[in-house]
C-alpha cells in the first residue's frame, strides 16, 4: 500500500437486476481523508453501487481496491475487515434492541455477551466524546428519533474501526440542525483521517461539505468534479440532463375562507402522553399553510386528526364552518368523500399497499367512489385508465400501472400518491412530507404542482422537516414544538434562523 | 369355487390394542387354520366405509365383517345394495336379511371385572377410564360400576373420559395422567376402556404399584403383576367364526348376542395374574357368572337403559 | 392438610404434563425468534419419541435413546430449515409437511421393524427413564408443608422433568446473555441488520432451528421413554400446537412461556379431576365441557389480560436481499 | 404468508407456463420418486403404486366421483383459509368452524324438515354459514378488539367445536333408542342431489355442493379482486396503517373476513351433513379443515390455484384408499407418507427446482434475443 493510493477506487464495476442494468462501467476514485459527494436522479444506481463495496451485493463484473490493493469484497465481512463502514438508506438497527446491543451485533467479542457489552460501553464512550456523537448506549432504538438512529449507526461503523464511511441519503430525515449536527460530525471524521462517501439529493449539502462529487445518471457515472469548481445548477444539469429550477416561482398568494380549522385541540395517546396541546389554526383556501418542526414534536398526530384517523381529545374540528368533532362523518372515508385530500408523511406506511399494483393503489381511500364501481363490482378498466391518466401527468416512471408499488423508485411511488390525493380535486389537501427522498428534478415538478393547486384557489397544508422546503413552498407558515404551536408568521418574513430558534422551542419575537 | 372373505377397521386402525386389533387377531386365525387370504381395508374417513364394502362385493367378497358400530349405516346401505352378499356387523344391529349383527354384552363382562376391582381394592376406591363420552363407553363404565357395587356397596368409582376427538383414542400420555389422578384420590384398580390410550393407563398403574384391568383382548401379558386381569370380548371368535360358518355355509342372519352364557365376554385368568386372584376372589367372581346367567342378577344395559 | 394435598398432588401432575410443552416450547422459541415458524414442532416431537423407543428397546439404555431422539428431530429440523432457509420455502406448509410426514413414517417404520402393529415394544428398566428419588426425600416427608411439598413435588420425578426444569433458565440464558442469542433474536427481528452487520443470515438461521430440534427431540423422548413407556402412533396427540400456544400467549419470552405451559398443564390436570365432582351450585358438569375448561380458559385469559403479542417482526418471511 | 419472493426483484422473462406448469410438475415428479423409494424399500413395485394411484383417483367414473367429492370439501376449507389470509389472519381452526357448520345443517334438517325441499336447503346452507361464521367471528372479535392471538384462539376453539359437538350428540340430538353418537336420519326430501340421481353415473358421494363450490371460487374471485370488500379485506391484510389512513376499518375487516372464512368452512358440513350422511355425526370433519392450509398456500390465495390444489389433495384421498386396498405393503400409514412428501415437494420446497429451470430458460430467450 502506498500512501499517494486513494482509499477506495473501483474499476469498471457492472451490476445487473434481471433485465435492469443498475451500473453501467462504474470508474470512481475516492481520496483518503475526503468528504466525495454522490448524487443522482433516484434509481441512478447509487445506492446499489455503494451497496457492492459494501458487499451486500456482489458486482457481476468490475474490481474494487481498497488503499490501493484489490479487495474480494464478497460479504459484509469483508468490507468490515476491509474498514468499510455503511450507513443505509434505511437503517439496518433491531428496534427491539438497545443501542448497545445494536452496536456489537456482529462483533460481540466473546460467546457470552457480557463482557463484550462492558468493553463496546468503553469503547463508546470515548468514540462518543471523540466524535461528539452523544447517545444513551441503554436506549432501545425503536424509542429513538430518526437523527439519534443515524448517530447509531455511524458509531456501528466506528467501532467496527471503518476507515472509509459511507452514508446513503443521511439528511433525508434529519432536521437541519440534527443535519448540522451530522455535517460537524462528518467534519471530525474527516480531520481524523477517515474517508467519508455522501450520498444525496440535496445539493446544498454537496456544496458545503464535499471536497470531490461524482454524478451518476441511469446506472452510469456522467461526471466526476471537484467540487469547488462547480456550483448547484451545473451539478443539477448534470444529474437530470437538463436545466432545472432550483427555486419555487410563484405569485401571492390570494387566501379566501377558513376551509378547516382546529380549535383548542389536545391529544392524549394511549399511554396518557400530551401530544397535541391547545392547538389552533385555519387553513385557508388559496393558501398554502407549512408545519415547520423537528419531527416528532406533533406534526404527525396532527396530521391524523385533520385526516381523520385519530380524534382529538379535547377542542373541535371545524370543516367548511360546521363543527364535526363529534359528528359520525368525522372519520378518514367520510372526510374524503367531502372534499379532502390526504398525502401521508410516510408513503410506505401508510401512502401505498405496496405488494398492490400501481392501478390498485390509484383508488386507496376513493375505492367507494362511484367512477371506480359498476353497482357492487370494482371497474378495473376505469382504475387502469385512471392510473394511466396520473402516471402520464405525474411523469411517473416505469409507465406500467400493473407493476406492483413495490416496483417503483421512492420518488416515483411519492408522485402515485400525490397524483391519486391531488387529481381528486380536493378543495382541501393535507401534504407530509412531500419530497422525502426524492430528487430535485421531481422535486420541482411536485412544487409546482402544490402552487398551481394553491393558485386554483384549494387550501393545502404541508408539512416537512425541510426548512427550504416549507419557506420556499408556504406563504404562512406554523412552527410546532413539543405538541404546541410556538409562533405563527408570513412566509415573507421568515428566515431561517428564525425559524430554526423557533423549532428548538423559542417563542417569535423573543430573540435569544 | 373361490371363498373371499372381508374384513373392514374402522377408524382406530387394526392395530388399535384393542377392538379392531381383536378382529384383526380373528381373521388372522381363520387364516391360519384354513390357508384363505382376506381382503381387509381401514377406514381413515367417514365415507371410505360405505366405499369399502362397494369395493369388496365388486371385487365378488363372499362375506364382508365391518368392525364397529359406526359402520351401521354403510353396512345397511351397503347390503341393501347388494342383497346377494353377506354382511357381518360386530357392536351394532343392522336388521336386514342379509346381515348378520353381533354384538357383545359388554356390561355383563365389565360387572365381573368391575366385582374383582372392588374386591381387590385396599382403599376402597377404584377407577374407570373411558376413550371418548359415548353410549357404548358408558355401557362398559355402567357394568363395571354396578359389579363393583355388587362385590362392596360402599365402594367409590371414578371414572374419566379422555377427551372429545379421535385423538382420545391414542393419547397414552393423557391415560396415565388420568390414571395417576385416579391414584392421587384414593383408587387403587383402574380399568381401561380406551383403545391405545390405555397402555398409557397400565403403565401408570405399573408405575405406581397399583392394579389395571385390560379390555377387549387378554392384555394380562402387558404387564404381569399389574394387570389384575381383562375383560375379554372375543370380538376374535366372532370374526373367526362368521368367516368359517360362512365359508362352511351355515352362516345366519340375524342378531347374535354373545353375553357371558356363550363365553363372548368375560375375565381373563392366566399365568400372569393367576396370583393376584384369590381362590375367595374366583369363587364369588364364578358365582356372579352363574348368578348373571340364570338371571339372578340382573345387570344393566346402558344402551337398553 | 387434605386440600394441601390435593394441591401439590394437582401440582405434581401439572410438572409431569407441562415438561413436554415446556421443552417442545423453548424449541420453538428458538425457532420462531430466529425468524421461522414452527409448526413441526409435532412432528419433530413424534418422530423423536419413536427414534428414542425404538433406540431405547434396541440397546438397552434410555440415555442412547434419548440421543436417538435427539438426532431424528435435529434432522427434521435440518429438513425444515433446508425448505424454509435454504428454499425459501413456505413456513408454514414445511412444518405440516414434516407433520405429515411424521404421522405416516414411525408407525410404517414401527411396524416393519417391531411387529407390533405400529407401535414399540414396551420398555423396561434401564430402557426407560425411571423416578429418582431426591436426596432425604423420605426422611423429611413428614415434615407438614415443606417436607410433604419436597417429598411429593419436587423429588420423585424422572430426570428429563429436571432437564425441562433447568431448560428455562439455561434458555433464557442463551437467548439473554450470549453472543448467540443475541443475534437470534437480531434475525427474527430484522435480517437485514443482521446481514450488513457481517453475520450469515441463513448460517445463523440453521443453527437455531438445529436448537429447535434439539430441544424438541428430548420433549419427544420424554413422551416414550419417560412419562410414557413405549412409542405409539399419534401420541403427541396435539402438544406440538400447544406449545406453540403456549409460546404465542408467552409472547415468544422464556419465562412466560413457561408459565403459560405451566397453565395448560395445570388446567389439564385439574380437568381430570373435576370430571364427575359435584361442584358447589352447579352440580356435576357433563364432561365434555370439562374437557374444554382449558381451552375456555385459554381463551378467557387471552382476551382479558394477556393483551396483544407482538411477534418477531421478520417471522415467517424467507430472507431474500436480491434476485 | 403472501408471495415475498416477488418482492425485490425484476420480473423474470421466462415464459409463464414454465412457472404455472412445468416447475409444479418437476415438483410433482420429485414427490413420486422419493415415495417411490420408500415403496421400493417396503417391498412393492413403485410404478404400480403410482399407476393405482392414478387410476385409482380418476380412472373410472366411480373414482373420480370420491375424488371430486373429496376435492368438494378442500376447496370450501381452502378458500376458507386464504380469504383469511388475505386479510393478514392465520385461520387454524377452519376444522372447528366446519363441525360448527355442519351442527347448524343438522339442526336445520333435523327441526324444520316439515318445510320443502326448497325451503330446507337454502336455510340448512345459511345456517352453515351462520354457524360457521359465528365459531370464526368469536376468535376474531377478540383479536380485532382485544388482540388475542388468532391462531391460539382458533386452535382452542377447534377443541370447544368438538367438545360441543360430542355433548350434543351424546347427550341430546343422538337418535330415540341409538346407541352411537349421531342424529336419527334426516328427512329425504332434505338430501342434497346426488350427482348418480340426474346424471348416468355410479353411486358416489358427489352432490352438487361441488357445484356450489365451484360456483364460491368464482364468487370468491369476484369478491377478492372486484368489489369493495375484497379490496378492503386486502389492504387490510396487506398494510394495516394504509388500511386506517384510506378510512378502512381493520377490526371491521378482520371481522369480516374471518365470518366469511368461518362461513365457507361451515360449508364442509353441507357436503358432508346433508350431502352425503344424512344425519349428523362425529368426525365428518376428517381433518379437511387443516389440509385446508395447505390447499390454500399451495394454491397461493388464489381461487383457480385452490381448485387445483383441492384437486390435488383429493385425488390423493381416493387415490391413495384405492393404494392402500390394493397394494400388498401399503397400508394407510404409508399413504399419509406420500401425501406428506408430495406437499413437502410441492409446496415446502417448491422453489427448490425453480431457479434452475428458470435459468435454463432465461439463457435460451437471451440468447435468443442476442441473435435476433
Ligand atoms: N434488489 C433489487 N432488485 C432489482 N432491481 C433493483 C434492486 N435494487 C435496485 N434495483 C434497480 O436498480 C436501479 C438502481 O437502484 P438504486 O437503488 O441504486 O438507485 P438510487 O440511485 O439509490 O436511487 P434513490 O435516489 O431513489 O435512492 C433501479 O432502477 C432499480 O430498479
Ligand atoms: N422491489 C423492488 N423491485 C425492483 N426495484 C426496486 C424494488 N424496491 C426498490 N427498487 C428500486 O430500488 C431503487 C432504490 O430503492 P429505494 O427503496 O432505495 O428507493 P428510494 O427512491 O430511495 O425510496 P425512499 O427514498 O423512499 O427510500 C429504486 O429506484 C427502486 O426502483
Ligand atoms: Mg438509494
Ligand atoms: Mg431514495
Amino acid at each position: 500500500m502506498t500512501t499517494s493510493s486513494p482509499a477506495l477506487e473501483l474499476r469498471r464495476v457492472n451490476k445487473w437486476f434481471g433485465a435492469v442494468h443498475a451500473n453501467k462501467d462504474i470508474s470512481l476514485s475516492v481520496g483518503r481523508g475526503t468528504i466525495h459527494g454522490i448524487i443522482g436522479e433516484n434509481g441512478a444506481g447509487k445506492s446499489t453501487l455503494m451497496s457492492i463495496v459494501y458487499g451486500f451485493y456482489q458486482a457481476d463484473e468490475g474490481e474494487i481496491l481498497v488503499n490501493g490493493s484489490p479487495y474480494q469484497i464478497d460479504n459484509p465481512q469483508a468490507s468490515i475487515a476491509a474498514g468499510i463502514g455503511m450507513v443505509h438508506q434505511h437503517f439496518m438497527l433491531v428496534d427491539t434492541f438497545t443501542v448497545l446491543e445494536n452496536i456489537i451485533l456482529g462483533v460481540e467479542g466473546s460467546a457470552r455477551l457480557a463482557g463484550g457489552l462492558e468493553h463496546a460501553r468503553a469503547e463508546l464512550a470515548r468514540l462518543e466524546k471523540e466524535y461528539s456523537l452523544e447517545v444513551d448506549v441503554d436506549a432501545v432504538v425503536g424509542d429513538l428519533p430518526v437523527g439519534i438512529r443515524q448517530r447509531v449507526e455511524i458509531l456501528k461503523a466506528l467501532y467496527r474501526g471503518a476507515e472509509i464511511l459511507i452514508l446513503d441519503e443521511p439528511t433525508g430525515v434529519l432536521t437541519p440542525q440534527e443535519a448540522d449536527h451530522l455535517f460537524r460530525i462528518l467534519n471530525t471524521l474527516r480531520e481524523q483521517g477517515k474517508t467519508v462517501i455522501l450520498i444525496t439529493h440535496k445539493l446544498r449539502e454537496i456544496m458545503a461539505i464535499t471536497d470531490n462529487v461524482s454524478v451518476m445518471r441511469r446506472g452510469e457515472m456522467v461526471a466526476h468534479v471537484a467540487t469547488k469548481d462547480t456550483d448547484r445548477e451545473k451539478l443539477a444539469e448534470l444529474m437530470v440532463g437538463r436545466s432545472v429550477l432550483l427555486r419555487v416561482e410563484k405569485d401571492d398568494a390570494q387566501p379566501a375562507e377558513t376551509v378547516m380549522s382546529m380549535r383548542h385541540v389536545r391529544y392524549l395517546d394511549r399511554d396518557g402522553v400530551s401530544r397535541l396541546k391547545d392547538i389552533n389554526l385555519d387553513i385557508k383556501a388559496g393558501e398554502i399553510l407549512g408545519i415547520a418542526g423537528v419531527s416528532g414534536n406533533g406534526q404527525s398526530e396532527l396530521m391524523e386528526i385533520l385526516g381523520g384517523t385519530l380524534r382529538p381529545s379535547e377542542g373541535q374540528i371545524i370543516y367548511k364552518g360546521e363543527d364535526i368533532t363529534n359528528s359520525a362523518n368525522f372519520n378518514a372515508r367520510d372526510l374524503r368523500k367531502i372534499g379532502l385530500g390526504h398525502v401521508p408523511e410516510d408513503r410506505h406506511r401508510s401512502g401505498l399497499v405496496l405488494s398492490f399494483s400501481a392501478y390498485e393503489n390509484t383508488i386507496l381511500g376513493y375505492h367507494d367512489r362511484p367512477e371506480y364501481n359498476k353497482g357492487t363490482t370494482l371497474d378495473n378498466s376505469s382504475m387502469i385508465a385512471h392510473c394511466e391518466k396520473h402516471i402520464e401527468k405525474f411523469d411517473v416512471r416505469p409507465t406500467d400501472p400493473t407493476l406492483k408499488a413495490s416496483g417503483f423508485s421512492g420518488g416515483n411511488q411519492q408522485k402515485l400518491v400525490l397524483a391519486r390525493e391531488m387529481e381528486q380535486d380536493p378543495d382541501i389537501l393535507l401534504v407530509g412530507q412531500p419530497t422525502r427522498g426524492v430528487d430535485i428534478g421531481a422535486i420541482e415538478f411536485i412544487h409546482q404542482q402544490l402552487i398551481q393547486m394553491r393558485d386554483a384557489g384549494k387550501a393545502i397544508l404541508v408539512v416537512s422537516v425541510e426548512i427550504d422546503e416549507v419557506m420556499s413552498l408556504a406563504d404562512r407558515i406554523a412552527v410546532m414544538f413539543d405538541g404546541a404551536i410556538v409562533g405563527e408568521l408570513d412566509a415573507k418574513d421568515a428566515t431561517e434562523t428564525k425559524l430554526g430558534l423557533m423549532m428548538a422551542g423559542v417563542k417569535e419575537g423573543v430573540e435569544a | 369355487e373361490d371363498f373371499k372373505p372381508a374384513i373392514i377397521f374402522d377408524m382406530g386402525g387394526k392395530f388399535d390394542k384393542s377392538f379392531n386389533e381383536a378382529g384383526y387377531n380373528g381373521a388372522e386365525a381363520f387364516k391360519k387354520e384354513t390357508g384363505i387370504e382376506y381382503m381387509e381395508f381401514e377406514v381413515t374417513q367417514v365415507s371410505q366405509r360405505e366405499q369399502a364394502m362397494k369395493r369388496m362385493a365388486r371385487k365378488d367378497a363372499s362375506i364382508i365383517v365391518a368392525m364397529g358400530f359406526a359402520q351401521a349405516n354403510a353396512v345397511e346401505k351397503a347390503a341393501k345394495a347388494n342383497p346377494d352378499k353377506k354382511f357381518t356387523i360386530i357392536d351394532m344391529v343392522v336388521d336386514l336379511p342379509n346381515v348378520q349383527s353381533i354384538i357383545f354384552k359388554e356390561h355383563e363382562g365389565s360387572f365381573l371385572v368391575g366385582m374383582a376391582a372392588a374386591m381387590k381394592s385396599q382403599t376402597g376406591k377404584v377407577g374407570f377410564i373411558g376413550g371418548m363420552d359415548i353410549p357404548l363407553i358408558r355401557k362398559f363404565a355402567l357394568g363395571y360400576e354396578e359389579g363393583a357395587k355388587y362385590a362392596n356397596k360402599d365402594v367409590e368409582v371414578f371414572q374419566n373420559m379422555t377427551g372429545t376427538t379421535p385423538a382420545a383414542w391414542n393419547d397414552p400420555t393423557k391415560g396415565g395422567e388420568l390414571a395417576k389422578s385416579q391414584f392421587d384420590r384414593g383408587a387403587d384398580v383402574v380399568f381401561a376402556a380406551a383403545g391405545g390410550t390405555g397402555t398409557g393407563v397400565y403403565q401408570a398403574a405399573k408405575d405406581n404399584g397399583k392394579f389395571a384391568i385390560g379390555v377387549d383382548s387378554n392384555q394380562n401379558y402387558l404387564h404381569p403383576g399389574t394387570m389384575l386381569t381383562s375383560m375379554t370380548k372375543r370380538v376374535d371368535v366372532a370374526v373367526q367364526e362368521a368367516f368359517m360358518s360362512a365359508k362352511d355355509g351355515t352362516w345366519q342372519p340375524g342378531i347374535k348376542v354373545l353375553g357371558l352364557k356363550e363365553e363372548g365376554v368375560g375375565f381373563a385368568v392366566d399365568e400372569h395374574n393367576k396370583d393376584l386372584i384369590t381362590p375367595e376372589m374366583t369363587a364369588k367372581l364364578e358365582q356372579a357368572r352363574a348368578d348373571i346367567i340364570a338371571g339372578k342378577i340382573k345387570v344393566t344395559d346402558y344402551m337398553s337403559k | 392438610m387434605e386440600y394441601f394435598e390435593i394441591f401439590v398432588l394437582l401440582m405434581d401432575a401439572t410438572l409431569r404434563v407441562a415438561t413436554p410443552l415446556v421443552l417442545a416450547a423453548m424449541a420453538g422459541m428458538f425457532s420462531e425468534r430466529s425468524g421461522i415458524v414452527d409448526i413441526g414442532l409435532e412432528g419433530k416431537m413424534l418422530g423423536a419419541a419413536f427414534a428414542a423407543a425404538a433406540v431405547a428397546y434396541v440397546t438397552g439404555s434410555a440415555w442412547l435413546g434419548l440421543l436417538g431422539g435427539i438426532a431424528v428431530s435435529m434432522a427434521l429440523s435440518g429438513l425444515h430449515a433446508y425448505a424454509c432457509v435454504t428454499h425459501n420455502g413456505n413456513q408454514v406448509v414445511s412444518g405440516m409437511a414434516i407433520n405429515i410426514v411424521v404421522a405416516g413414517l414411525t408407525p410404517t417404520l414401527a411396524f416393519a421393524w417391531f411387529r407390533q402393529g405400529g407401535q414399540t415394544p414396551a420398555l423396561t428398566g434401564d430402557d426407560r427413564f425411571s423416578s429418582l428419588t431426591l436426596p432425604f426425600a423420605e426422611a423429611v416427608r413428614d415434615i407438614p408443608v415443606i417436607g410433604y411439598t419436597y417429598a411429593e413435588l419436587i423429588s420423585g420425578h424422572n430426570i428429563l422433568v429436571y432437564i425441562a426444569a433447568a431448560a428455562v433458565p439455561i434458555c433464557a440464558y442463551i437467548l439473554y446473555r450470549t453472543r448467540f442469542g443475541l443475534r437470534v433474536r437480531a434475525v427474527g427481528e430484522n435480517p437485514h441488520a443482521v446481514d450488513t452487520a457481517g453475520i450469515v443470515v441463513s448460517h445463523l438461521r440453521y443453527q437455531a432451528l438445529m436448537v429447535t430440534g434439539f430441544l424438541c427431540g428430548i420433549a419427544g423422548s420424554y413422551l416414550s421413554t419417560a412419562h410414557g413407556a413405549a412409542f405409539i402412533r399419534d401420541m403427541t396427540a396435539g402438544k406440538g400446537y400447544l406449545a406453540l400456544a403456549a409460546l404465542i400467549f408467552g409472547k415468544w419470552r422464556p419465562v412466560p412461556t413457561m408459565f403459560a405451559c405451566l397453565l395448560f398443564a395445570f388446567t389439564d390436570a385439574l380437568q381430570a379431576r373435576l370430571q364427575g365432582v359435584d361442584l358447589p351450585l352447579v352440580g356435576a358438569i357433563p364432561v365434555q365441557f370439562i374437557q374444554a375448561l382449558p381451552y375456555v380458559l385459554t381463551v378467557l385469559l387471552l382476551a382479558g389480560f394477556v393483551g396483544k403479542a407482538i411477534p418477531p417482526k421478520a417471522i415467517g418471511e424467507p430472507y431474500i436481499k436480491e434476485r | 404468508m403472501s408471495d415475498t419472493s416477488v418482492k425485490f426483484g425484476s420480473p423474470a422473462k421466462v415464459p409463464a407456463w414454465v412457472n404455472l406448469v412445468l416447475v409444479p410438475l418437476v415438483n410433482l415428479l420429485a414427490a413420486f420418486l422419493l415415495s417411490g423409494v420408500v415403496i421400493l424399500i417396503i417391498g412393492d413395485n413403485p410404478l404400480q403404486a403410482m399407476e393405482v394411484l392414478i387410476y385409482g383417483a380418476f380412472g373410472y367414473e366411480e373414482a373420480l366421483g370420491y375424488t371430486l367429492y373429496y376435492t368438494t370439501n378442500f376447496i370450501f376449507t381452502g378458500l376458507a383459509v386464504a380469504i383469511a389470509f388475505h386479510c393478514g389472519l392465520f385461520n387454524i381452526g377452519a376444522e372447528g368452524q366446519a363441525m360448527i357448520g355442519g351442527l347448524g345443517v343438522g339442526l336445520v334438517a333435523l327441526y324444520l324438515d316439515v318445510l320443502p325441499f326448497a325451503l330446507v336447503v337454502p336455510i340448512a346452507i345459511l345456517a352453515a354459514a351462520l354457524f360457521g361464521g359465528f365459531w370464526a367471528a368469536v376468535p376474531a372479535y377478540l383479536q380485532a378488539k382485544r388482540g388475542s392471538h388468532i391462531v391460539i384462539t382458533t386452535i382452542m376453539f377447534n377443541f370447544i367445536a368438538a367438545s360441543v359437538l360430542t355433548y350434543l350428540l351424546v347427550e341430546v340430538l343422538i337418535a330415540p333408542g341409538g346407541q352411537s353418537p349421531e342424529s336419527r336420519e334426516f328427512a329425504e326430501h332434505t338430501w342434497l342431489p346426488f350427482f348418480h340421481n340426474f346424471l348416468p353415473l355410479p353411486e358416489t358421494p358427489l352432490n352438487i355442493s361441488f357445484i356450489f363450490a365451484l360456483l364460491l371460487c368464482v364468487g370468491f374471485y369476484y369478491l377478492m379482486w372486484h368489489t369493495r370488500w375484497g379490496y378492503e379485506i386486502r389492504v387490510t391484510g396487506q398494510n394495516e396503517t394504509a388500511a386506517k389512513y384510506a378510512g378502512i376499518s381493520p377490526a371491521r375487516n378482520i371481522i369480516l373476513a374471518m365470518i366469511i372464512s368461518g362461513a365457507l368452512a361451515g360449508f364442509v358440513g353441507v357436503n358432508e351433513i346433508l350431502g352425503v350422511h344424512h344425519r349428523l355425526i362425529l368426525e365428518f370433519t376428517g381433518g379437511f379443515g387443516f389440509v385446508g392450509i395447505a390447499v390454500a398456500l399451495m394454491g397461493r390465495n388464489h381461487p383457480v390455484g385452490i381448485f387445483l390444489a383441492a384437486l390435488l389433495f383429493g385425488a390423493l384421498y381416493q387415490g391413495g384408499s384405492e393404494l392402500a386396498f390394493e397394494m400388498k405393503n401399503i397400508n394407510r400409514e404409508m399413504v399419509i407418507v406420500i401425501q406428506g412428501l408430495i406437499i413437502l415437494f410441492s409446496g415446502a420446497l417448491e422453489h427448490m427446482f425453480r431457479p434452475t429451470i428458470e435459468n435454463f430458460f432465461k439463457k435460451r430467450s437471451s440468447s435468443a434475443a442476442v441473435e435476433a
